[in-house]
């Protein structure tokens, strides 16, 4: 049976990301022990964040199943919820209902492939918890290349790990901003250019694209050139979301629904649906 | 400034009112320039006047939406009292003409529906007559206390079911 | 010999054609036939050889108005938001009209959601249309599987029955009440122009609800609106409502909660009426489009009164002045307004 | 299976019975002054001394509202400072009391079935499922906006009924098809039916119009992309006002929004009927609108409910009441529709 009542949780300490202040990282440790136990995610999974009098919106996970004791959400302030959730202070409780979704496929298509990750902008919250994910189970992987773009240096999420990554000699890190910014040496264009540049390999790949529809949208030819597929590409939708559990049906693109048949697809999927996402 | 004290907040949120001790809320939409300057006014010159007001500082009498009364008068509100600068003193030029122009249809359509007379109240105050702000938070005190707890329009929500 | 509106059809479905045939217009918004008794379909004619399934009937109850901005918008040339408007003419809609739509076109001018320039009316004088709940009450139990219309009555037929009842005494209340059957606005005359009506007292049913007290008069606001299912056909039925967003949509603050409680039912009314003050033509789309009936006009109707009365204004009427909300005058009424202290308020 | 006979007397009085010490509901006669704060509009508590007698057709709401009701608190909550549970999340006390349906037709009771396929694991609709007793009418005649037998019911089908009532010349033969119906009958003395009365419901039955899959089905078969392109949304969503008279009053429909609602200090979350035919329902915050066209929201409503629907749960999630059929402002015909979608090349 579906249970619609939230986990309740504390929020542990609040990050602001980016440099408008519009995005901030929420950590979240549940009250209630045997929940905390009880929860088990997926990278790529989303859950609904909920706040009392104000309402539940559906945020992507940010950390990775391996990050044990907390949940970690990235939230851009938008809505009602999220402008609400941003005045929140550390200490205050809200709630947590989920995990929701999918998730990436990392125990069966990903599995000993080589796996490039590209994201745009905010969206790259479940992507971090995919790459965490990966690297924590490294051999199990092939190569892992992380292309990553945002308009400015300063609307690069999670930057401290981001350095630390750039570190590792496991990860092809590719980090590029829109425009030349005073103080950045790293790459600058946009996300498709990078990723014509990089042109990783289709052999034995498996392709994660989280970022804009425009993102997307350009990024699929250059890689379409040197050989990849619908197949070997993932997307994550989104839709509005009032369950979470494929009930309400506000999701529905076509006969699928983005919160329980989803939210990652293959390419391949996405093709077939009619264009309501 | 009569701000909300320690005991007109317990009185927002208690759920029942002991009609001995019960003592009218009454919104009071301010508009900015001249009602609002002539609460503090009052409050500056030490005029009396009954605690039961609580103010909501707005651009001007004009922009006292219906939304904004009748969602007071949903929240518990037991009386409305909108007001703004003198007709021909508005700094928007014309802001309170359009207020005063709606103010008796909407008005006559709550009193349609069975809302007592008295409950929605309109006036104007400039920003030099604290006495008269005083005088007139009077007469709306007295009248909504005369009528009683609203219970019209007034949502409830039911923890149980 | 053909009835009235027989011959109406035959005369929208010519004039159609030849607008459409000429080139005047790019669509003709009418109605055809409906599938069920009393019932009709508000279509749009986009080519002179569709002008076949146009229809005229006592039926036509929903106001065509509500329908002009948008497939205005449909006949202009696709552009993105911040396109520049295309240069020249753009193409023109015709629409019928009686008295009320009419009026709700000038409205919609006033209010620029609609170029009158790029608008020809079909005008056509309203005999009345009739209400398909008033027909279905005094046929209670029993269904009816047809209804043949006739000038001055209307034959219903079922399984096992066949009568005959008056139509105009199962015309709608505001066709009842309206003294302006005639369009204010006609490009196209389609019959004959009918005189103005002689109505005494127009406003008889807010009278009767105001004649009550206050708490029969909130009993009344409480019972009457109590079967509301909240499905807004009402608001998406009037021309007025064109809004992007309704109040009843807003989330940040939200006026007014969602769900059937009483309090937001009446609340969602009251507001919906209000919003209409001074622009409302009582065309009764609201009311007969209602799915359980209830008799929201009463609201309209009453503020209309008001409008008229205090302000001497009729929605539609003055073209050529603002609508009575948009402007004002140095001595408007000060009913409620507490002018001093121990103020009396002003008529009582 | 236990089959009665009851006169009208006896039929109002096992009714009148049930609803002295449970809560009885049958639809309302004729055009209601008010409802009852535990009703849905279109309904009423039984009362004593109202003869049941029920005009041809369903009911003018459908019976949803007692299973999926308008709204249903999800959790509620407190929002004031000195509440150690502030903003602590509870569900509510289930209401576990029986609710007796008096007066539904066979169309209805079907609805019920389609809509647990979607709420197969939703905790509200199994609870509300688990006390409700359905004791049915079937229907003797169809109406002219009937077309269950199209949709795969039939005017005296008696699935998920536990009682099913057929009038039959003047008195009334009940089937008890359930342990539940046998309980409410148990307590009540009745005469059973003949055997000739037995036989003559069951060939009544079987000359009544009988479920008919063939021509729709049809439909489950052809490309989904196909149907979507197809020039008949565009027409009809022209006329379509995207009012909420059909999803609201259709049993079908199931859809819901969520809100918080909160009032000096005290909040609840509740799941109220939303409609796909509303702007709002689509809406993304950022302002996008994947069905922003009347036309986009028109065309989901019947694609769901002839192609979505079948595709994830197998059936057509339509009865055939008809109530949309009647209760359209604009004169929308599902069965035109139906048709229509038929033709598509």
């Amino acid at each position: 049976m579906i249970s619609y009542l939230p986990y309740p949780v504390r929020i542990d300490e609040i990050k602001v990301e980016t440099e408008d202040g519009n995005l901030k990282t929420f950590k979240l440790v549940f009250e209630n022990e045997t929940q905390r136990k009880a929860w088990k995610h997926v990278p790529g999974q989303f859950a609904m964040l909920s706040l009392a009098g104000q309402g539940e919106i559906p945020i992507g996970i940010a950390s990775s199943p391996t990050e044990e004791g907390h949940l970690l959400f990235t939230v851009n302030r938008a809505g009602k919820v999220t402008t609400a959730l941003h005045q929140m202070h550390m200490g205050e409780r809200m709630g947590v209902r989920g995990p929701l979704g999918n998730g990436f496929p990392i125990d069966t298509d990903m599995k000993g492939k080589n796996i490039v990750i590209i994201a745009g902008g905010f969206a790259v919250t479940t992507l971090r918890a995919t790459l965490i994910y990966l690297m924590e189970h490294r051999q199990d992987y092939g190569k892992i290349t992380f292309i990553y773009g945002a308009r400015t240096p300063g609307m690069l999420l999670y930057q401290n790990e981001l350095q630390e990554w750039a570190k590792r000699d496991d990860v092809d890190l590719h980090i590029t901003v829109d425009r030349e910014a005073p103080g950045w040496d790293g790459l600058v264009g946009f996300v498709p250019t990078i990723a014509g540049q990089v042109a990783p390999s289709p052999e034995n790949s498996v392709a994660l694209i989280c970022g804009p529809p425009i993102m997307i949208k350009f990024t699929m030819p250059p890689l379409e050139k040197i050989g990849w597929t619908d197949d070997q590409v993932y997307l994550s939708l989104e839709n509005r979301m009032k369950c979470g559990e494929g009930v309400c049906c506000h999701c529905n693109v076509g006969p699928t629904l983005v919160c329980k048949d989803g939210p990652v697809f293959t390419r391949t999927q996405v093709r077939k649906l009619p264009v309501e996402y | 400034m009569s701000k909300t004290n320690k005991t007109s907040e317990t009185n927002m949120t208690s759920e029942t009112n002991e009609t001995d001790t019960w003592e009218p809320k009454i919104i009071a939409f301010l508009c900015t320039w001249c009602s609002y300057a002539g609460a503090d006014l009052a409050g500056v010159s030490r005029f009396q006047y009954p605690p039961n007001i609580r103010i909501v500082k707005v651009p001007c009498s004009g922009r006292v939406s219906e939304n904004m009364i009748l969602s007071a008068l949903k929240s518990g509100a037991d009386g409305i009292l909108v007001s703004g600068c003198h007709p021909g003193d508005c700094h928007f030029i014309s802001g309170n003409m359009f207020a005063r122009r709606r103010s008796p249809l909407l008005g006559n359509l709550l009193e349609f529906v069975g809302i007592e007379p008295g409950r929605v109240s309109f006036s104007w105050v400039s920003a030099s007559e604290g006495e008269q702000f005083a005088e007139i938070v009077k007469t709306v005190t007295e009248r909504v206390k005369a009528l009683g707890p609203a219970t019209r329009l007034i949502k409830k929500i039911d923890q149980a079911a | 010999m053909p009835t009235i509106n027989e011959k109406l059809t035959e005369e929208i479905r010519t004039q159609a054609k030849a607008l459409l045939a000429d080139g005047t217009v790019a669509a003709v918004i009418g109605y055809s036939r409906g599938s069920l008794p009393m019932t009709v379909k508000p279509t749009v004619v986009r080519a002179s050889e569709d002008c076949g399934k146009l229809v005229w009937n006592s039926f036509c109850v929903l106001n065509l108005a509500n329908y002009l901005p948008e497939v205005l918008k449909s006949v202009e040339p696709p552009r993105g938001p911040r396109d520049p408007k295309p240069e020249g003419p753009l193409a023109k809609v015709a629409v019928l009209a009686t008295g009320c739509w009419s009026r709700n076109i000038v409205v919609q001018t006033q209010e620029h959601q609609v170029d009158r320039d790029r608008v020809v009316v079909l005008g056509v004088a309203s005999r009345g249309m009739v209400s398909r709940r008033k027909v279905e009450e005094q046929f209670a139990g029993r269904e009816i599987l047809a209804v043949e219309e006739f000038d001055h009555d209307l034959v219903i037929k079922g399984a096992d029955f066949e009568e005959k009842i008056n139509r105009w005494s199962v015309v709608r209340d505001n066709c009842q009440t309206c003294t302006r059957p005639d369009p204010v606005l006609v490009d196209v005359r389609i019959g004959e122009p009918a005189s103005e009506r002689k109505n005494p007292n127009p406003f008889q049913q807010v009278d009767k609800i105001e004649e009550k007290s206050s708490d029969e008069r909130w009993a009344w606001f409480t019972s009457e609106f109590s079967t509301c299912i909240r499905c807004y056909a009402c608001r998406n039925a009037c021309p007025l409502c064109y809004c992007p967003t309704c109040f009843v949509d807003d989330a940040k603050p939200q006026w007014v909660g969602k769900s059937l409680d009483a309090v937001d039912t009446g609340l969602f009314h009251l507001l919906r009426a209000y919003h209409c003050a001074g622009r409302c033509t009582d065309c009764g789309a609201c009311e007969s489009v209602c799915p359980m009936g209830i008799n929201m006009r009463m609201l309209t109707k009453k503020l209309n009164k008001d409008v008229l009365n205090l302000y001497g204004m009729e929605a539609g009427m003055q073209p050529a002045s603002p609508l009575p909300l948009t402007t004002y005058a140095t001595d408007d009424p000060q009913k409620f307004i507490v002018t001093e202290a121990k103020a009396v308020k002003e008529g009582e | 299976m236990k089959v009665f006979r009851l006169s009208q007397t006896e039929l109002d009085n096992m009714v009148q019975g049930w609803s002295q010490n449970r809560r009885v509901y049958r639809p309302a006669a004729g055009r209601q002054q008010s409802t009852h704060a535990d009703c849905a509009p279109g309904w009423e508590r039984v009362a004593a001394s109202t003869p049941l007698t029920l005009p041809p057709g369903p009911s003018k709401t459908s019976v949803k509202t007692f299973l999926f009701p308008q709204p249903e608190t999800m959790q509620t909550y407190t929002l004031k400072s000195s509440d150690p549970d502030k903003g602590l999340m509870k569900e509510p006390q289930k209401a576990t009391e029986k609710q007796i349906i008096v007066g539904l037709r066979p169309c209805d009771a079907r609805s019920v079935k389609l809509n647990n396929l979607p709420f197969q694991e939703d905790p509200f609709y199994q609870v509300n499922l688990a006390r409700t007793v359905m004791v049915g009418f079937t229907c003797s005649a169809m109406c002219a906006t009937c077309f269950c037998d199209q949709m795969g019911g039939s005017p005296m089908g008696t699935e998920g009924l536990d009682i099913a009532i057929s009038q039959v010349d003047g008195s009334f033969i009940a089937e008890v098809l359930t342990p539940v119906g046998e309980e409410l009958t148990a307590e009540i003395r009745l005469t059973p039916a003949e055997d000739s009365e037995i036989n003559a419901l069951a060939e009544r039955r079987k000359n009544s119009p009988q479920a008919d899959f063939a021509k729709l089905d049809v439909l489950k078969g052809r490309d989904l992309n196909t149907l979507y392109k197809a020039a008949l949304w565009q027409t009809l969503g022209e006329s379509c006002i995207n009012c909420g008279a059909c999803t609201f009053n259709c049993p079908t429909c199931y859809c819901f929004d969520v809100q918080d609602e909160v009032v000096r200090g005290q909040g609840r979350r509740i799941r109220y009927w939303d409609s796909c035919m509303f702007p709002l329902y689509s809406l993304h915050t950022t302002g996008h609108n994947p069905r922003g066209q009347k036309m986009q929201r028109t065309r989901n409503r019947f694609m769901h409910k002839l192609k979505y629907f079948p595709e994830r749960y197998g059936l057509f999630s339509c009865v055939g009441c008809g109530r949309c059929v009647k209760d359209c402002p604009v004169n929308i015909d599902i069965r035109e529709v139906m048709s229509d979608l038929l033709a598509v090349e």
